[in-house]
């Protein structure tokens, strides 16, 4: 459960990226956050797992305020979310198996279960035909994918995704999005932001609206209809 | 254990990954430990040779006329004790009388006239070669001459100290560059770094954010900076080896004529082992450095 | 005019990024690039500007065999054509305005004409506001714009844009693709490489399919309807 | 001339820009010139204090009974217009009987039984401090001797050849030294500006990209690499003085002694040219050399 409080971001003094949000996330949702460039998804997603820190206010994951979490244990809540980085964030020098292993090597995974749980994650999303690859030796949709994979692997507790699909084409999109939903099933509460209209029609879940720093909008599309 | 194999792991693919900055860094710690072994090896070499040179200080000492052999003879036990002394020789005036005659073959009936020697006893010091060496002969000379026995004396301290001198200058130059050289190789390797690790920024700004701990992050940047420093030694030790090999040619080369005149020294395995610690110690040192200061949280 | 004969393009031995891809490009046209991840846009598109060189086969522009053109003489093509890469390419120590500045800036351009052309860019995607900020401390749609008013400052003869939408939902997709008509319509070659079916289909262009390498469809919307 | 200017500022940004990797680069060049400053300095004084102790070499020959004046007069002049000499002075056998007299007073009585002095004339030559001088001094000995009018000699050149042998053993260290540092520093230079470009990479395709010319990318490099070079040398410059305006009082601190017989030499105005100059130059050229390399196309 993810619980903001009263939350706001200035990057700069005077500008809101975020302005006083108030917002609730039970465990296993599935969530769409969306609104226009600018709007501020991608700062409200780095409050969750702490690459910012909010201006104001308190941010509750699983009713522990993570503010409060000292430096040396933010690796605990980290490992707990997976996260597809809009600019996807790939280790340049290192090959696209290697990256989607990160996770798991850096909890000190044995090489086997490594080996398997990477070959599955590449299946998952069509790649283990690059996976000696480095990233700049593959398309833009592929590194997405790529960190789509990286983000599943260590079978997380919150899957975060920034833009997952800015790169792909609207089949992709879909089946990744599938893929999502499936993980989803499994209690997993994923948070998507998103510019696609066309997949938020298709999957019929809660989405939330930025504008300007504000929340403007929350409901799922049950309720709409 | 098995962070220091996974780090051990991590820093040599580091090292081969990021081969320029290595490989420099590598160079600069070699080159800042090479400079520290010539000057060592220079400065060893000035003091073999300086020793060499020092052995020829003596000191003659003219005893007055009226002195008594028992004085003497017991002033000449406790210089051979001294432990600065190599041996010391005793010239009766009778000796004395019978060099002038040799020197001066031309006068030798003159001296048939006198019934004792005209010529004054004499002592002969011949001192050990030791480092502070002027100063405590000066103490020796007081020494005797506050016994008042002796009427004149003669000594070629004046050479061996300017020798001393020359000596002294290149071991307070020594001292003095050593400290400041292992000053500047701290902040450099401190500093190659601190840019290795701003260098992979990015890389550690990742790791950070999928939940690397800062110790997986930190140690292979610690183990990087020994392995480097130890590298960066071995190399330092092998040039060095190389370059004193190939001196004594250039010097004959270039002037053709220390050959024989020095020999220059084996270089001593001490040195070696020495610059080995240091560089590791020095890369070490300064990596864990480094990542206390820009890797903190 | 730009032309492709039997052009083919390996990365790797034996896998066809592009395959015998034969194309002809008028001056003044708008064309839509497509197909799905891995297809080879991005690599058509770099074979354009020489970032790659084909495997095969012969590109001409303006008559002129872009293979024989030497090094010293690569940064004429270059001038004349506005590129926005798919990652954006920005220099991430500079600011969005000297970013934006740069291709005249190379050429020399005086301070006062440079300053007027560079704010007119950055008032056409919505981005004066920004200018001083680093590419860093803006959001992903923001870099993305900046991408496309660094393509158009410089008054190119060709616009080449790689997915210039991917961070940028519709209504500013369509402002964009919008200007980019307006371009087009002083003459500008336009070829946008994109996913989005929705901008195909509001805009009428011709669009080129790529699958695996091969093109598979060229057609403009006017012939289909 | 504008893009001279503009890679000067271009240059000037780019230094600012990337302040760890430059602070850095200044560092190693600053060292490494401040390694030569330090030798240069050390064989500078050496030489003066060589050469002030070696002001004292003087022979003193011993004629023969029978020479004639007018040979003895010859070979005075001679000798005087050597231009190794300092000067000459000839003790004629009178002289030498007085001489003789005043250190041993008992036999004066005998002497005036002589009616000519039994003591050779001899002649005392104080030599020039010179460099080579012992080889020098070696020759003009031989031709003296070739004359055969000497009986002994007497010459205290062993002394002299050991201070020379000092000397010359610290002149070749510090030409052997130079070299290699003139190599390293070229090399270090090289490898950072290298790396600065390697690090740099992204942002020269990125202008390659959308139309820069190679010379547009180059000349701040090059323009960087000279300015480096400039202000390192410069520092290096600075840092020397300091320490060289330090170091007596260190010197004094530690042995408590050099003071007085050593005067350290106020440093040489050409050295801080040399240094600008070399340290320009060795960026400069280092720059060039890999802008040439690694920014081929
Ligand atoms: N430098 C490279 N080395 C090896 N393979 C490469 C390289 N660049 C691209 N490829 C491969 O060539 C194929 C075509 O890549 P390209 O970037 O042209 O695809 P794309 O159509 O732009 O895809 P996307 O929509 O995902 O950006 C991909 O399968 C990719 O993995
Ligand atoms: N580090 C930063 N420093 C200053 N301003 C920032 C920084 N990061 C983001 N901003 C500003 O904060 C606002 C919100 O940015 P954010 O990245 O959250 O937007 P977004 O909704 O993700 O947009 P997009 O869809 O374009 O990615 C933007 O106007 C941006 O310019
Ligand atoms: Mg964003
Ligand atoms: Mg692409």
């Amino acid at each position: 459960m993810i619980e903001f409080y009263h939350v706001s971001k200035q990057y700069v003094k005077n500008q809101f990226a975020l302005n006083d949000i108030n917002l609730s996330i039970e465990k296993g949702e599935f969530i769409f956050l969306t609104g226009s460039s600018g709007a501020g998804k991608t700062t409200l997603l780095k409050l969750i797992f702490k690459e910012q820190h909010p201006t104001k206010g308190q941010i509750l994951i699983d009713s522990v305020n993570i503010n409060l979490i000292p430096n040396k244990k933010l690796y605990k809540l980290r490992r707990s979310i997976g996260i597809v980085f809009q600019d996807f964030k790939l280790l340049s020098k290192r090959t696209i198996h290697e990256n989607v292993a990160i996770p798991l090597i850096i909890r000190g995974e044995r090489k086997s279960t490594l080996d398997k749980q990477v070959h599955s994650a590449l299946s998952l999303v069509g790649l283990t035909h690059r996976r000696n690859y480095i990233p700049e030796h593959v398309s833009g949709g592929e590194q997405q994918r790529v960190a789509i994979a990286r983000a599943i692997v260590g079978n997380p507790k919150i899957i975060i995704a920034d833009e997952p699909t800015g790169n792909l084409d609207t089949e992709l999109s879909i089946e990744i999005l599938k893929i999502f939903e499936r993980i989803n099933s499994n209690g997993i509460t994923m948070i998507i932001a998103t510019h696609d209209k066309n997949l938020i029609k298709i999957f019929p879940k809660r989405v939330i609206r930025l504008e300007k720093g504000r929340l403007i909008s929350d409901w799922s599309k049950e309720e709409l209809l | 254990m098995n962070l220091l194999k996974n780090a051990i792991i991590n820093a040599t693919k580091n090292i081969l990954r990021n081969k320029l900055i290595n490989l420099l860094c590598l160079g600069i710690i070699s080159f800042t430990l090479l400079i520290y072994g010539i000057f060592t090896y220079i400065s060893t070499n000035l003091n073999i040779i300086t020793k060499e040179f020092s052995k020829s200080i003596e000191a003659i000492f003219y005893f007055k006329d009226n002195v008594d052999i028992q004085e003497i003879e017991h002033l000449l036990e406790k210089i051979r004790q001294n432990l600065l002394v190599e041996h010391v020789t005793f010239n009766s005036k009778k000796q004395a009388e019978i060099n002038f005659s040799q020197q001066f073959p031309e006068l030798k009936y003159i001296l048939s006239e006198f019934n004792e020697s005209p010529f004054p006893s004499s002592m002969e010091i011949r001192f050990k070669p030791e480092y502070d060496l002027d100063t405590k002969i000066n103490s020796i000379l007081d020494e005797i001459e506050k016994m008042n026995i002796i009427d004149s004396k003669q000594i070629n301290l004046e050479w061996a100290k300017k020798i001393m001198t020359i000596k002294k200058f290149i071991t307070i130059v020594g001292l003095f560059l050593s400290s400041i050289l292992l000053f500047v190789s701290i902040f450099i390797i401190y500093n190659v770094i601190k840019l290795n690790i701003l260098y992979r920024k990015d890389e550690i700004h990742i790791l950070k954010l999928v939940g690397a701990t800062n110790w997986y992050i930190k140690f292979p940047f610690i183990i990087e900076g020994a392995l480097l420093g130890l590298f960066g030694s071995i190399m330092a030790g092998i040039i060095l080896y190389g370059l004193l090999k190939l001196f004594p040619s250039y010097a004959n080369f270039i002037f053709n004529l220390i050959k024989g005149v020095i020999t220059v020294e084996v270089i001593p395995a001490s040195l070696f082992i020495r610059l080995i610690i240091l560089g590791t110690g020095i890369g070490l040192f300064s990596s864990l450095f480094s990542t206390q200061h820009f890797l903190k949280n």
